[in-house]
């Protein structure tokens, strides 16, 4: 290069790894004192495999034509609940489409997420009370409605923080960079935390991105951390302390989460138009949910009742998802014209009692 | 009762918003020490401190896209967007956010944000700085979009805006802003989307808001020399729009001018002509007439004069709805 | 003559203007190895190069700012915007860059560019996946808008955008994407600014573009039955509106219902009434109708066909028109 | 921080600068080998005295009602001169509003940019002839547009590059970053230019960015150079190496000259409301010209006669401008609706006809 070259970058050996994808007990400069309870990779572990089938059973009913499409987190279930299970109740969660297994850390019904999928709703829950935003799909949006919810927190003087999930696509919108100088310039008590699962539909990350993602943060003035996405222990470490410390009055942290996208884009797509089969094949071996058996198994810290009995648990939820996603009642026309306003629009009341006056034509007709 | 400035009752209508609901916050660029590049939200932050009234780093998106985030945490923000031109790098925060969390929530996320922008053309300013996007919003679902042309309206719609529950694109008539008129502080306002009958006539209807509502005061007063009693509305709220006063002129006129500083094509007097030619099938003595912008970008400022309605344009249509 | 589908007439469309003129380049999210998400753009970058069909990073703006860029240097970008709802993002470079460039430099710079938008309901997709935009793109000066509705159309017409020195937003109605039409390459083709009489008829008049096309022309053949002759105009240029055909049409049969699916305020279907009630004021037997989208937020999937402009509702207009 | 924190940043040394306020000539690392023939400073000190001419004219034509806004470069002479002296012909330049010096630079007569200033049009140079973009008020919106120029000519093989100016506020815009995005993944032949001049109308520099700006590059996978803004020689140098690197084919650079803006935004702005005395006096000891002045009469390198020329060339210039300033012709209201497109639109032609007509009567009713 002819000018100054740029400020050397992190070595790899940075990316913060705490379990190896054999299932081996490793540590990471600065981590030494990490420690995690039985009880608690235990909860990591049934957490990976009831989300993994809420993950399925949205496959499946997408498959069966209940729902019109289906957005799969296959692959990504550490980075995921390891981030997800990090939060405090006071926390404020913003996701993309992609977060089933965050919701599910949060307490969301997963029938409630299946709503959305199915065209009966566009999200079902209460934001605030569930302190988890409605699914975004504008690629980015969330990003900056985190950052000011940020700011409200600041405002009232709360000790909590947020949580911002976007992909490495989005990493190129607009909106989350300035989401980066609004909160770094207001020292917003926020984690941006990137599920960087290599694809953007068909679009690979060097396609997004000149330098790794982590590394964006420090041009903006705060952290960056890059962390194995598939490794529980390590994302939910470096999360943890993202938001101690966005909490304490740090400001503002980036996490990377490595991690990959082990299904399609969404049911609608068909990855073998453009990546190979070995490179999904070489992410199965760094599955997140394997190593963690593989843990507890070798460390004696569960037995076959254990596992058969999550096993059985997720076969229960699987069904009753099925069951209740199959009876949630269509909205009818009428929906169509509720909760655009707070205050009646004279001009939409119009418009609602006419068409009602034009359906209730057919009724008479059918009379 | 006291005499001020369109630009300064704003101020007073923020004062007011800000003392009367700690929740309420104003952000924009340059809203903070400098008061606004048109001094609307001057002294404010001095009197109500950083953390609510908020200078923003340069980005419109980022401006919107906050305050959005602010409101789902109880937060009533009033965005200052600089120049009507400037929107549009926030456009997609305001279509795709603002406008649809409410619907897309099924009622639980409320978004009671007011965007304020200066409209319109006039000042002889370069591009970008005279604008009139209001059909953009207008044409926007879950939007609520309102104009105002006076100080005493200037005053009451703002504390309107702020404290209504839905998310409001507040226009104000920038060329407007050194206008001075009474501003009666005790008034009862008028309702916030109810357009006004300014000045009754019963010869031809004139339909109008903003910065257009003075010129065709005096193009009444002209007509009035020509014989023709105008019927003046001001039209106010432009979505939901009021038209009932507008029927009810019409039915006795038989005649409507709607004039507007927007292009022409697809605008809210398009809309205006559809429905009252709709409504008032009957009554029409001519098609509507429309005294508009022309379908073409801003122009340079020493060609802006030809772009905008004025007296003699108006004049010209209301003369235009007798030949028929 | 084969029969395609509109998708693959895009498609072949496109690899024409590819194959035609070296300058030409398509640029998008997905537009290259995946072949997009609707496959229009199938198999070009194979064939073309990457430096011709190029995926783009992840933001609408600058796809649209870099076009603008290569624009100036020459070249004829296609940008392919993913889904309607995503346009907003590029909003501003396309209203206040793409639209004003070319005025703003007295004609110095021209801004080939076409910007290729999926739009329109009914496939059942989640949020932002099926709106009807072209409202605001024909409301803003600059900019010129078409639809294209069957493959002989979508196969022409895109070549002639591309081909076209101003800056086009160019619609397809992506639930027509899978229907299938002869497309003749040989054919003269039709002007891509005028409207196109479908099916003439003497008792009254529909107008309408893109994916609402086959609708009317269902309700055409159901009036049929009723007794009313249906005279079914496809307005294809929405910016400019050649609207002498509808003028034509309508000084004979004195009705007209226009349908499309954009919500209805300040849509083009306001435009096209003030414009035909202005222009045909003594021969209209009724007021124009409207059937369109309504003023909400496009609904969740399971609600979408209520809000869908659809053969009943066309038809209920079509009677109303003799009910004056 | 509780978090791994931020890769070190740059020691404020790291800002190059090769000519002291004082006027002393100083070296960098890196920069040891630099010379300027005394023909080159005598030349960047007529482009500052000219420059500064033009822009003293500007204030003045617009108090005089002239001119309806200014927007002065006062004390970015260096930035923009140094950096402009550094483009080759081939290279293309996209300006902010406020570039007069880089304008200067190109060849744009400078009448030229008072047309949009007074309002008779919008830009009135030919981009394409004089390899210079029209100004830009939208902020950042032309970062997006050089870098498509610049991958336009990375197709069409040019050995060019691009050089584009932005401001410090518009740091903090999306457009602005997804340049760096774009550029970046690109490897497009562009400089990005940052004048920070410390604010943003009334917003100082901390308002929009947490970190120094030059850092930012980094994150995007670029270098990014600080450079004393108000050193020509240093702005040149650093300006030219990075344009050569950007034409080898070795990708974008930032460069951040570190300036202030001496006047008012425009002249409808009144400074004083945000900022204190003292800060513009302790610029104005760093004054660009001034120390090229001293260092070209220290070293014996000017004597009074080229100072004197220098000084009568700009009032022959000011006097050339002002008087053809006034002698614009009026466009007419006509001029509204022309090249809105290039081929005719029906409507517009309607509107256009019927306007005519009209203005037509009132001709007859004055005869
Ligand atoms: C503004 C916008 N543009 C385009 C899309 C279409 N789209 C949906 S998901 C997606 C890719 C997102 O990639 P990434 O951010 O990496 O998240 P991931 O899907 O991998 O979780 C695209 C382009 C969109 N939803 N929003
Ligand atoms: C998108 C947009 N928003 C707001 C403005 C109004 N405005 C004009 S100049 C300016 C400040 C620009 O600051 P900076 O980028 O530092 O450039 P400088 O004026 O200091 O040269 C603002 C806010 C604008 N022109 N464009
Ligand atoms: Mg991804
Ligand atoms: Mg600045």
């Amino acid at each position: 290069m002819t000018v100054d070259s740029m400020a050397s970058t992190r070595p790899r050996g940075d990316c913060v790894q705490l379990l190896t994808p054999e299932g081996e007990r490793v540590t990471h400069p600065g981590y030494e004192d990490v420690d995690f309870s039985p009880e608690q990779v235990r909860g990591f572990y049934r957490d990976f495999v009831l989300v993994r089938r809420i993950d399925t059973e949205g496959t499946a009913l997408q498959r069966q034509g209940e729902l019109g499409i289906w957005a799969s987190l296959l692959g990504q279930e550490a980075a995921q609940v390891g981030s997800g299970r990090a939060l405090e109740p006071g926390d404020f969660v913003f996701p993309t489409y992609r977060e089933h297994g965050v919701a599910w850390c949060r307490g969301i019904d997963p029938v409630n997420l299946l709503g959305l999928f199915r065209g009966v709703d566009h999200g079902a829950w209460d934001p605030a009370e569930m302190n988890f935003g409605l699914y975004t799909i504008v690629i980015g949006a969330q990003s900056l409605h985190a950052t000011g919810y940020a700011m409200g927190m600041q405002r009232d003087g709360a000790e909590d923080a947020v949580l911002a999930y976007f992909g490495d696509g989005a990493s190129a919108q607009g909106d989350v960079n300035e989401a980066f100088i609004w909160a770094g310039v207001f020292n917003a008590p926020i984690v941006f935390f990137c599920q960087n699962n290599q694809w953007a539909i068909s679009v690979p990350l060097a396609r997004q991105t000149r330098a790794p993602l982590y590394q964006r943060a420090q041009g903006f003035g705060f952290p960056g951390v890059q962390v194995d996405g598939n490794d529980v222990f390590a994302v939910h470490e470096v999360t943890k302390r993202a938001l101690r410390g966005a909490r304490e009055g740090n400001g503002p942290t980036l996490i990377e989460a490595v991690t990959y996208r082990m299904g399609p884009h969404t049911t609608t797509d068909d990855p073998t138009r453009y990546r190979i089969a070995s490179e999904v094949e070489e992410w199965r071996l760094k599955d997140p949910i394997e190593r963690v058996r593989v843990y507890l198994a070798r460390n004696g810290l569960a037995d076959q009742a254990f596992f058969d009995s999550v096993d059985e648990e997720a076969n229960d939820l699987a069904a009753s998802i099925r069951k209740r996603c199959i009876e949630l009642p269509d909205p009818g026309p009428m929906r169509m014209f509720q909760q655009v306003y707070a205050e009646p629009s004279p001009t939409l009341e119009r418009e609602r009692a006419e068409y009602e006056e034009y359906l209730a034509g057919f009724e008479g007709s059918h009379a | 009762m006291s005499k001020v400035t369109l630009g300064k009752a704003l101020n007073l209508g923020l004062r007011k918003a800000l003392e009367d609901d700690p929740k309420v916050l104003i952000m924009g660029e340059d809203v903070g020490r400098l008061g606004g590049v048109f001094r609307v939200t001057d002294g404010l932050q001095k009197d109500f401190g950083e953390d609510r009234v908020i200078d923003t780093p340069l980005a419109e998106s980022g401006i919107i896209g906050t305050a959005v985030g602010l409101a789902m945490r109880g937060y009533r923000p009033i965005c200052e967007i600089q120049f009507d031109g400037f929107v549009f790098p926030g456009f997609d925060q305001i279509v795709n956010q603002v406008a649809k969390l409410r619907y897309r929530s099924q009622g639980r996320v409320p978004m009671p944000i007011v965007i304020r922008i200066p409209f319109g053309g006039g000042i002889g300013a370069v591009e970008h700085h005279s604008e009139s996007p209001e059909t953009y919003f207008a044409h926007t679902a879950g939007l609520k979009v309102v104009a105002c042309s006076n100080p005493t309206d200037a005053y009451w719609m703002i504390q309107q805006a702020v404290s209504s529950d839905d998310p409001i694109v507040f226009f104000e008539p920038k060329r407007r802003y050194h206008e001075k008129a009474d501003l009666d502080e005790e008034a009862n306002p008028y309702p916030l989307h109810a357009a006004r009958v300014l000045r009754s006539g019963g010869d031809v209807t004139v339909l109008t808001w903003g910065p257009s509502v003075k010129t065709c005061m005096d193009a009444a007063d002209a007509a009035r020399e020509d014989g023709h009693e105008v019927e003046l509305i001001d039209l106010r709220s432009l979505s939901p729009m009021d038209l009932d006063p507008v029927y009810a002129s019409v039915e006795r006129t038989g005649r409507l001018v709607v004039v507007h500083e927007s292009p022409r094509t697809a605008s809210l007097s398009a809309e205006v002509s559809a429905l009252v030619t709709e409504r008032c099938f009957y009554h029409l003595e001519a098609p509507v007439q429309r005294v508009t912008g022309f379908d073409v970008p801003y122009p340079p400022a020493r060609v802006e004069d030809g772009f905008l309605p004025d007296l003699d344009r108006v004049l010209a249509a209301v003369d235009h709805t007798f030949e028929f």
